[in-house]
């Protein structure tokens, strides 16, 4: 076990490393996620306040 | 309204790809790491250290691709104006900046062990540094204007323009002599790499490009949320 | 090539008019450089050894200074739109529009060079080089600038926006300009280096304006 | 170079502004001698159906047409047909009233026809005793008439004015509508927007405001 | 008092939403200060030698170019002119904003600083008083680049022109800066060096603002 | 905060604008519940002695007075008691547009009240539905009411307008009125210029066509 964790002496850079990786991604993910969210929450919310442009826009499609 | 190609398609679409990609991320990346850190061999000259291999070559790669990804997204907006393509294109931007900016940290972290520095002024370390510019770039000029299509037009050219640097960075190793090593993954004919140290890094390059397919979807669908809100907003003004 | 003519001839005569912009980017440039001297302190042979690069630094950045104005005046006053509709072609437009910014600011920075080199202590032996490399280096910034000038017409924040635009694509030049420099002055051959800027130079010179133009239509819409 | 046959259409035209449809499916058609008067409320398109028509915007959807050929096959020879004066002066303050409108003059014609144009142009427009005078000493309706004296320094059968009355006083109108007669007198076509009333032989109205701006986004859900 | 602190938020939160000039005056600090090493090699124990040079021009040269827009916009939208007319004197509303403008552009810049000055290779010895003395020169460049930014109001080619104003009265916050980290780098007191860098500050923290107001003034005539 | 009784008045007032002289000799008197119409061709003045009135410009000879005092003795104390609109919106695009009005309401009067007179200014000038939409969506109309509801939003009573109803549509101009209309019945002033018809109770003309601007310089001979 001391051995992967020490990684042979060089664990104060190999960690990090993969820290850093582990953050970077996890805060794109974290970030477009919230970003959704939120967005999708709000459009949802203004559909419901205005009904008739739903409609109003499958009959623009047609 | 046939240069609005539905996006109402590409969302049935993602909603199909988004488990898989999403599913297919976890499994790679936990097959990976697993290879990656406990698997494999040290290597005889760099030790252990060549563990940052397998975060470092992958968010390289993906750094320049995604990079290319943008500018063909570009292309493709800019030549039939396909509204997809430049949400595309806005989206990929923040994510191939944090890859890049993973590769110049762990390259950094990596270097201190091995060349005795955190950072040398050398070809392809730099040219990754402009990379990363050049996202920012790109991120800011999109930003920068009141209405969001000048944005994405704007931002357009700019990744056409920038794009020329992407050769530079791939082959800067082999046309200036320099501190960093050569491609020896990607070179043409036979990997010069043991194949215990290819697996993991193929893995993880795959997983962080499942990743990046997960990313972009989610990036997409809020960035359609956000026009069709903008849409709305619009509405309420003026009075549809 | 008359309709050419003729816009140099009334951006010139502009520049002229108003304030003229040459003499502010030399001043710029010559200020900037003595800048240096009072950060980096007197010593001969430090200065000595970072005049290529400091000169070339400071040269990208006043080029790019000056940028910022190359079609952001028309574009506000309604000429870039009338410009667009004249019966040239505007990737042509823009090409005038690049000359005569050259001819107002690039040369003048030539011009400039070797004074201020002798006040960084650079080797003689690097003057002529200098020369030439600058001659083949300011067109394609100015060419290369035009692209970002047009980017960002109508952005918020357009002056620093540009610099995070250009300066990443100006790396080449610095580093070719550097590097010719810095061979002339230790003696060796710099014609390799000279013949990489024209190559840009020569890249630059259809590509630049046709992708100016590309982005000036878009700020037109 | 004013063809009495000539007609302007266009087909099915639909315009995007930002991320709304302003209009769609409009059609219109103006042959020589004719004037075209777009009216509506604010926002109702008036000015970016014009711009449409000067090329500066591309539809999204239809067409324009000059005597039978596409109008985007050939974006320097529309140029050269048409005149746009848009909400923008265009004038140069450091250059005099005289080099302004020269400029634009030698721009669409050759140097002698231009020397002669400008010189009416300014007659026409009572410029002639400001024509020494730098731009920026002009007052709001005097910059309005040297832009429109544009029309007259450089001949092109099409006018596309977007609200030419503007900041101009009672006996300017009636020099305007002069002119734009003289015009349709002589074959050419008027296009233009307004919101008071302009005295205009031959002129027929297309009102905008028929089309509720809507955004695309809803259409495409 | 309350206005004061009323217009300093306002310009805060304008900064933030509209793309945050922050962002962008680091990212030009660094693109800067990268471009060096191209130009002057990477050896490091040269880099090393002009760090600290290189750090100061480029701030100075950073706050500079943001100082740009520090009135532009509030008087090309006519909020500056109501503005003047609050029943606060001018020199206050010129003090909020100078402080807004230090909070979104020094303060970052401050932030980047030692992550460069690894990127140069300094001394870590310097990192500290680097901190001090760019927290008690910032202030002062924004405080002195006011009134170029005041002065060049309505002035076309503004960019260049306010560099020319500003670079020459920046230079005590320059040498005072260097001389200070240079003589913590070497292992010396820097004491006397920050105290001069704090006497210019207070003595432009009463002058700028009312210099900025006169000028100011005689932008809106 | 409106005195019955007040006076506002000019006398012998001469305006220089750019070396020329637009008025000289100009007396007027305005008086609580009066107002007063401007009018004249372009360049005769109109916005010329507005801005004087407002204090943004100042007077070449003659003096402005409230109640007898000379104005230019407490720039502070005029600037509290009057509304400046002019040809520029003052609009920042990523603002709403309640925090616009709020920002203005704020800089002119205590944070309670101005809550409430923002309220009743967005009623009054039919922007409550469009009260949480950042500036930059609004049409050239919806600026203009949201520029024209500072009046509202901090009481002042002296009303300086440069063509208010420039890009109003019918119904806003009437309910523009109606908004003078009872300012003027609560003692208040207005002074306004116009190029048509505004209907207004209690309103005196002065037509400023009288003065021909005429160069100084033949005046100081
Ligand atoms: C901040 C510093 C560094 C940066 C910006 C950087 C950048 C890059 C880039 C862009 C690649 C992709 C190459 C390609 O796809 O052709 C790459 C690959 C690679 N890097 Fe780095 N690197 C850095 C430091 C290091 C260090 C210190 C080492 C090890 C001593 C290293 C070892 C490698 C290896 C082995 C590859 C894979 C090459 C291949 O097989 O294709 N890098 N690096
Ligand atoms: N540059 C632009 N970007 C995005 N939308 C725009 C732009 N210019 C105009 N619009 C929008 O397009 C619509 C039509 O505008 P346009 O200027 O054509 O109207 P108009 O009829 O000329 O109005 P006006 O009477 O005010 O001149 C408006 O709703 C406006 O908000
Ligand atoms: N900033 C300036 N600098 C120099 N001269 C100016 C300036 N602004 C206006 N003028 C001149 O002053 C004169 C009066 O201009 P002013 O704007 O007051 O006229 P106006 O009556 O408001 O005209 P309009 O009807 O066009 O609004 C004009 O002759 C103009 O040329
Ligand atoms: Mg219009
Ligand atoms: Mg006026």
């Amino acid at each position: 076990m001391d051995g992967v964790l020490g990684m042979g002496g060089y664990a104060a850079y190999v960690w990090p490393a993969y820290g850093i990786t582990a953050v970077v991604m996890l805060g794109l993910l974290i970030t477009s996620l919230r970003e959704m969210r939120k967005n999708e929450s709000q459009l949802a919310a203004l559909k419901q306040a205005h009904p008739r442009r739903r409609a109003r826009a499958e009959e623009g499609q047609s | 309204m046939h240069r609005f190609a539905n996006p109402a398609r590409f969302l049935r679409a993602a909603q199909l790809v988004l488990p898989w990609s999403a599913g297919l991320t976890v499994a790679l990346l936990a097959a990976g790491l697993y290879l990656g850190l406990l698997g494999s061999p040290a290597d005889y000259q760099q030790g252990e250290t060549v563990r940052i291999m397998y975060v470092h070559v992958p968010s390289a790669w993906m750094g320049l691709f995604v990079y290319s990804n943008m500018a063909i997204a570009s292309a493709v907006a800019l030549i039939w104006k396909h509204p997809l393509a430049d949400v595309v294109a806005k989206a990929s931007a923040p994510v191939g900046a944090g890859f890049t900016f993973v590769c110049l940290v762990t390259g950094a972290l990596w270097g201190k062990p091995m060349w005795g520095t955190w950072w040398a002024w050398d070809a392809r370390l730099t040219s990754m540094l402009i990379l990363l510019f050049l996202y920012l770039g790109h991120m800011a000029l999109v930003n920068a204007f009141d209405d969001p299509t000048r944005g994405a037009k704007a931002g357009a050219v700019l990744a056409l323009a920038g794009f020329v640097n992407v050769p530079i960075i791939k082959y800067s190793v082999d046309w200036w002599n320099t501190l960093h090593q050569p491609a020896s993954v990607t070179r043409v004919g036979m990997p010069a790499v043991d194949p215990a140290m290819l697996t993991p890094l193929l893995l993880m390059g795959l997983a962080f490009t499942t990743f990046f397919v997960t990313l972009l979807i989610l990036r997409v669908r809020s960035e359609l949320a956000a026009t069709k809100i903008r849409a709305i907003r619009m509405v309420q003004v003026h009075g549809g | 090539m008359r309709r050419f003519v003729e816009i140099v001839r009334r951006d010139l005569r502009l520049a002229l008019r108003q304030g003229s912009d040459s003499v502010m980017v030399v001043t710029f440039f010559v200020l900037t450089v003595v800048l240096f001297p009072f950060g980096i302190g007197p010593e001969v042979n430090i200065l000595e050894r970072v005049s290529a690069g400091i000169l070339w630094v400071v040269a990208l950045l006043a080029s790019m200074l000056s940028l910022d104005r190359l079609f952001q005046a028309d574009y506000e006053d309604g000429s870039l739109e009338l410009l667009a509709l004249t019966p040239t072609p505007l990737g042509v437009v823009v090409a005038a529009k690049v000359v005569a910014h050259w001819l107002t600011t690039g040369l003048p920075l030539i011009v400039a060079a070797p004074v201020l080199a002798v006040l960084l202590h650079m080797n003689a032996d690097g003057f002529g080089v200098l020369l030439i490399a600058m001659a083949l280096g300011t067109p394609t910034l100015s060419l290369i600038g035009s692209i970002g000038a047009a980017l960002v017409l109508g952005a918020r924040r357009g002056g620093v926006l540009l610099s995070l635009l250009v300066l990443p694509l100006y790396v080449p030049v610095l580093i070719f300009g550097v590097g010719a420099v810095d061979a002339a002055v230790q003696g060796f051959e710099s014609q390799a280096q000279l013949l990489v800027m024209g190559a840009i130079l020569l890249a630059a010179l259809p590509l630049a304006p046709w992708a100016s133009a590309a982005a000036l239509r878009q700020a037109l819409e | 170079m004013m063809d009495a046959s000539s007609i302007f259409a266009g087909e099915g035209l639909a315009c995007l502004r930002g991320e709304r449809l302003v209009f769609a499916r409009l059609d219109f058609q103006v042959e020589a001698g004719e004037a075209l008067v777009l009216v509506g409320p604010n926002g109702s398109g008036k000015s970016s159906l014009l711009r449409l028509m000067a090329g500066l915007l591309a539809p999204m959807d239809g067409r324009l047409v000059w005597n039978g050929a596409p109008v985007a096959d050939d974006r320097e020879a529309h140029a050269a047909r048409c005149h746009y004066v848009g909400h923008h002066d265009a004038i140069k303050p450091v250059l005099t009233v005289r080099e302004n409108l020269a400029f634009w003059a030698r721009l669409h014609s050759d140097d002698h026809r231009a020397e002669v144009a400008v010189a009416e142009a300014l007659d026409a427009f009572g410029l002639i005793h400001l024509a020494d005078l730098p731009g920026k000493l002009l007052s709001a309706g005097q910059k309005r008439r040297l832009n429109l004296g544009r029309l007259l320094a450089a001949p092109a059968p099409l006018w596309l004015l977007d609200e030419p009355i503007t900041a101009l006083d009672r006996a300017s109108i009636k020099g305007l509508e002069a002119v734009m007669a003289s015009h349709l007198a002589h074959g050419g076509m008027v296009i233009l927007s307004t919101h008071a009333d302009i005295d205009l032989p031959t002129a027929r109205l297309l009102a905008l405001d028929g089309f509720k701006p809507r955004p695309v986004a809803l259409e495409a859900w």
